[in-house]
């Protein structure tokens, strides 16, 4: 058993100041390098790419927002503010790596190619669902992409993200290969109280599982400001405690969230172990479409967040870098916004997914006796059948 | 008298409860300055200080055992859980601790005072994880109560007995209802009695029993059947642990007939457990086998929702299955 | 064939498991180097490596968190929780995410190889958290699968099955038989069918269902009863969710008098949704109410144990009383 | 909400080794002070009466080992080699602070004058246990002396601590007095993967409740060493995470253990804040008599600290400072021996609690399906009257 070294004679308490933990900056607000600054190895089309999932997103959630608020969906979550975070830490990442998030990160299935459709088929739980009509609005997952369907309890995906990764190491083990996949697990300041990040975090070190952890520190949970989340200095100081390589960086800066995600991944990767990344930014709109955040927080307070936009900072570093132009910025913009009206009318007009789907995928194959419940119900539906709604209406 | 919905009693009841004893406390995800994300704290924190409604972290495991060690303590903690579908992670601390707090201890210790709240039920397109009914998993715990109420009236009489009661209660509340359900109830404060079956309308040909929003569906199908000339008897069970064996038995024994209808899944559910019992108790007197009408055997779902829940004419259909039997 | 006991037959499942397929492993608090507190896992660390059979940290909502992500990865885990009592705090990670994993997800994620195993059950002086029998909790959620093995031959073969099986199993194994159930179990590898209750013994009068280390209780009842000439059928249930309905149904149907067994507590026990189907399927068989001997409905207890339990003496009687009703 | 303030432009981990986090150590092995320590102000009477709680919980420990041996007990578990972490800890409260703690405490309980007699009715499930029998041996609790009863499940205690301590402070603050009472919470270094210990250390820290954690850090969880339990420099590391003022001591170092937790509880009332106090020591004996350490770990560990007895280091010190003789040691050993055996047997006399208390405190009063099932449990019982046991055999 591991024994501590040193020895001190007089009583003295550590404390969480006695470990002060800066944050990684790379942009300053105007979109220039900070002096001493090093831009990490990004080349324009993966500049570019990242640049235009951020938009998307973006541009995604406004218009959701609006649907929404028009009874087209039931449902909505943005990422706004985050999406540097977000992108920033997913494209450091290679498609093969699973990424197991909380909810609020759809800019990263974006980036890895998912299509606006493919969004509007599971916001409107139509047929084309991948996840067949079963969850609410914003729980996406693809198995081809590689994004584990999101799931509401908070913070179980931790967890399972340190299984998931233990598993990848084995399978590299069996096949006689080096590691060359690991796991991205996001989640929130919020969900780091629950019970299960505290048992994934630390059977993620101590089993030594490549898996890298983006906590995406954004001030609210919900109506709960950080302040009446914990007492620490964050959830980087939690890091330390489990003996795992930890850093800090400004969420809202695209290089250095990228900078520390890329290095984060290769020591993954190398020390066949976890990295945190604390990312630190805000939630600029509501929790939800359900909330209404002028019950618990001030317009200054977000309006001072607004001006540190991600998104515009990126933009400024790119007109910089003579990679991006407001032209190009504007019809990109216009872009997206048709591609996500076209599709959100297009997604509209299909069914829900058949009843069967009421009763498969609870087992491998239907049991008998839920078998024998969907026929009774199938018959009480046919003696009913103006009653019972085949088709989707507007109401989902 | 006051006319309130079903969220307004709640908070009434609550309030009442703090006005009247300033060991009451509220906490749980978001009660504080919000007052909770369907705002059934409203106003709690700004009437009654920071240090008796309170937000706390994240953690409903947490939010348990923290609300346990406070009632161990003298205090009477009010929890709220923010959807009964996050209840789990706090499943060892409610069934393992509180319940059996007292027992183990003999008697040295207990957590009298001690009260969950939780939102349940489906009906609002939820899904699975803001939809579930999971009553039936705490009932088969000794030494808990479960308490669920159908209307405003009840919400606010059978929570302030809930919080008065010395022992553990774990308290649902049929969110679909919240603001749907609206009734008159009084602004002071009043009591219903725990464990007691409320015969909401006589009836001699069957017996329809059910708790919390299914009640509604109960007495929609009763319409339909009275249309029919069926006469049924309609049962609020009220308290689902421990319940009223002796108000429904005697019902079956008369009707002869019994029907019992959740939202959660059919197996395993409670309807099971008051099927058995009564199948026991009325042998004799059942002319028909109990129905059940419930859920299906499958996670909550969303597309589907008004096809998979136990409705009126689900109800309906069965009520005459049985009487025709 | 040799002899082995209950634990050797786990064990030896999983051994034999571990050697036909490399993806499955074996996590839990003491499984590795120690072998289990129980030695179920003894010498698996040995044969197959510490990165297949290890020890994690104390958390049970981690080790089924864990062993959920390894099962999504395509690994096959085998999840012990060192007792059922203490499953608890892995109760959202198995009902809210095991179970509803593929549900959820449209089918583009599942857990198929997920097996949780976790002793259960009273009889050896461990009281209230050394002896629980949780099983009904988990009936109640759908996506589960739910095993509980009477003897050595079972065991083996039952828990090949769970691990072959392409659901989250929850395999519960009857502690006190642990070295006290011996009998004959092939060394090599061969599964049971899940979902198949077994007919132990033929009989006509009534029907005597259980499962787990309640079937040796039965078992000596049916002796007793046999000796004033009544005449049991004996059933194993053998798997809990989803149960065989059919084969219980055509027995009642045969003997017109049914009673089930288990040493949980009564309310909300299993036993309440068996006789919620039964009466459902036999009513017009049924010739007297079906009964429920099983155990109190209070916390599991110490001083008292032999007088709570539900042993042979009290099945017994309710076998007497069932059938002169 | 808070942000970090300082910041750095290149990527840098923090890891567990930038807090080094030394050892409180007072007394050297030979019982002397260190140079430049400090004894605490431990007058002879109270030491002398932490001493004597160390010195009976060592023999009611073999005693009782030896008493399980013979079958005399169905079960028990010792304190062996944690005696100075736990009175030394415990004899810096009051007696009305709450004692919470988690099974192998139970040198706390004798410190607050729990006796050999009640140690027996409760191991022995006799009429006289507080328990009422309902308990395996060692859960023993007591109303009267502020110990709460032991529960098995582990690490549930620590919010529910914190949560007791929270109650502590507004009573306090509705009485109008001064803070003066809080909670001592134990668990060992493996209940601290619980999801609860998470939960509880962060709740108390960020809602201000003045309870004292001591982590008894003993190098296993039954067969679990520290190294497969987590990667992170012991339990310590944690307190800086949560914000909470954090001490790690040598656990077998009675003057360091008693000055830490005099230090910790001031702390707590003053800050009404929580504190962790990390005591690294060892468990000497097996995890239970259910237990066969043999299986995981080596003789030479065990003897090595052996060597290390804390009892024997404070009988050093206690003999140096003229409070204690050889003569009084062998003296106070013979008492406590024949104390323990003595009330054995007079204890394994008595029977059980009466068959009522079968469902008394199911509620705070039984209802009627339960008051139907204990009648119909009687007349089965009276139907086979030598069937059932109604007094206690040999073998609970
Ligand atoms: C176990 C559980 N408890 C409660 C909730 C309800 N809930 C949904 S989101 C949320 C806040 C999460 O905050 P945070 O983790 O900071 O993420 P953010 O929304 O800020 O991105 C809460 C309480 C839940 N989904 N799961
Ligand atoms: C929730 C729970 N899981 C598992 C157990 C079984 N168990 C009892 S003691 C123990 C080890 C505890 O180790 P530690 O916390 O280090 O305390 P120590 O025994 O070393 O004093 C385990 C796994 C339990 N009692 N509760
Ligand atoms: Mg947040
Ligand atoms: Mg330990």
């Amino acid at each position: 058993m591991k024994q501590p070294t040193t020895s001190v004679h007089q009583p003295t308490f550590i404390a969480g100041s006695d470990l002060p933990i800066p944050t990684l900056k790379i942009l300053d607000s105007e979109g220039k390098l900070y002096p001493g600054a090093k831009a990490p190895d990004l080349d324009q089309a993966l500049a570019l790419k990242i640049y235009r999932a951020m938009l998307f997103t973006r541009i995604l959630d406004e218009r959701m927002v609006s649907a929404q608020r028009q009874g087209r969906l039931s449902f909505y979550l943005t990422c706004a503010g985050e999406e540097a975070a977000v992108v920033g830490t997913a494209a450091a990442f290679n498609n093969s790596d699973m990424i197991m998030g909380q909810y609020r990160e759809q800019a990263s299935l974006r980036f890895r190619g998912f299509t606006a459709r493919q969004f509007m088929s599971q916001l409107l739980s139509n047929e084309k669902d991948l996840g067949k009509g079963r969850q609410m609005p914003v729980h996406y997952g693809s198995n081809e992409l590689n994004f584990m369907t999101i799931s509401s309890p908070l913070a179980t995906q931790i967890p399972q993200a340190a299984g998931y990764a233990y598993g990848q190491k084995l399978e590299a083990q069996r096949q006689g290969r080096d590691l060359d996949c690991c796991t991205l697990c996001y989640y929130g300041e919020g969900a780091a109280s629950e019970g299960d990040f505290h048992a994934g975090m630390n059977m993620a070190a101590v089993l030594k599982c490549p898996v890298v952890f983006v906590c995406r520190n954004n001030g609210y949970a919900i109506s709960t400001p950080t302040a009446e989340q914990f007492a620490g200095d964050g959830i980087a100081s939690r890091g330390v405690g489990y003996g795992i390589k930890t850093i800090r960086v400004d969420g809202n800066d695209l290089l250095a969230v990228y900078t520390a995600a890329a290095e984060a991944r290769k020591i993954a990767l190398q020390d066949c172990a976890p990295v945190l990344i604390e990312a630190m930014s805000y939630r600029l709109g509501a929790h939800s479409t359900s909330d209404d955040p002028s019950g618990y927080r001030s317009r200054e307070e977000e309006d001072k967040w607004r001006e540190l936009d991600p998104i515009e900072r990126a933009k400024r570093w790119l007109l910089d870098q003579g990679w991006w132009s407001e032209k190009e910025e504007k019809a990109a913009q216009e872009e997206y916004r048709s591609e996500v009206l076209r599709e959100l009318k297009a997604e509209e007009k299909l069914p829900p997914p058949a009843l069967e789907e009421l009763i498969t995928d609870v087992y491998d194959k239907p049991p008998t006796h839920l078998q024998t419940q969907f026929d009774e119900l199938v018959a009480h539906l046919n003696r009913y059948p103006e009653q019972y709604p085949t088709h989707r209406g507007g109401q989902h | 008298m006051t006319t309130m919905n079903l969220l307004q009693a709640v908070n009434s009841a609550l309030d009442n409860a703090m006005a009247a004893d300033d060991r009451v406390l509220c906490l749980g995800e978001d009660v504080g300055t919000f007052g909770g994300v369907f705002r059934a704290t409203s106003h709690l924190q700004e009437k009654y200080g920071r240090a008796r409604c309170f937000n706390t972290p994240l953690t409903e495991q947490g939010v348990a055992g923290f609300a346990i060690g406070l009632a161990a303590q003298g205090s009477v903690p009010v929890a709220e859980i923010q959807f009964a579908d996050y209840i789990f992670p706090a499943f060892d601390q409610i069934v393992n601790e509180a319940a059996k707090f007292r027992y183990r201890s003999g008697n040295e210790f207990n957590v009298a005072g001690l009260t969950f709240r939780s939102p349940y039920g489906g009906g609002i397109a939820g899904g699975l994880y803001h939809s579930q009914s999971p009553e039936a998993y705490f009932c088969h715990t000794p030494g808990l109560k479960v308490v669920i109420p159908s209307n405003p009236y009840q919400a606010k009489g059978l929570l302030m007995s809930a919080i008065a009661d010395p022992n553990p209660v774990v308290f649902f509340e049929p969110k679909r209802l919240y603001r749907a359900a609206v009734g008159e109830v009084p602004e002071e404060a009043y009591t219903l009695p725990l464990s007691e079956a409320q015969i909401v309308s006589q009836g001699s040909d069957i017996t329809l029993l059910a708790w919390g929003a299914q009640m509604e569906i109960l007495q929609r199908a009763a319409d339909l059947a009275e249309a029919e000339d069926i006469s049924c008897e309609l049962i609020d069970l009220c308290t689902l642990l421990p319940w009223d064996v002796d108000t429904v038995a005697a019902s079956v024994t008369k009707t002869g007939r019994l029907l019992i209808s959740h939202e959660a899944p059919r197996t395993g559910g409670f309807a099971g457990e008051i099927a058995a019992t009564i199948q026991e108790h009325c042998f004799l007197s059942l002319e028909s086998p109990i129905a059940r009408v419930t859920g299906l055997d499958t996670p909550f779902p969303l597309a589907h929702e008004k096809e998979y829940m136990p409705d009126h004419l689900k109800v309906f259909e069965a009520i005459k299955q049985t009487i025709h039997y």
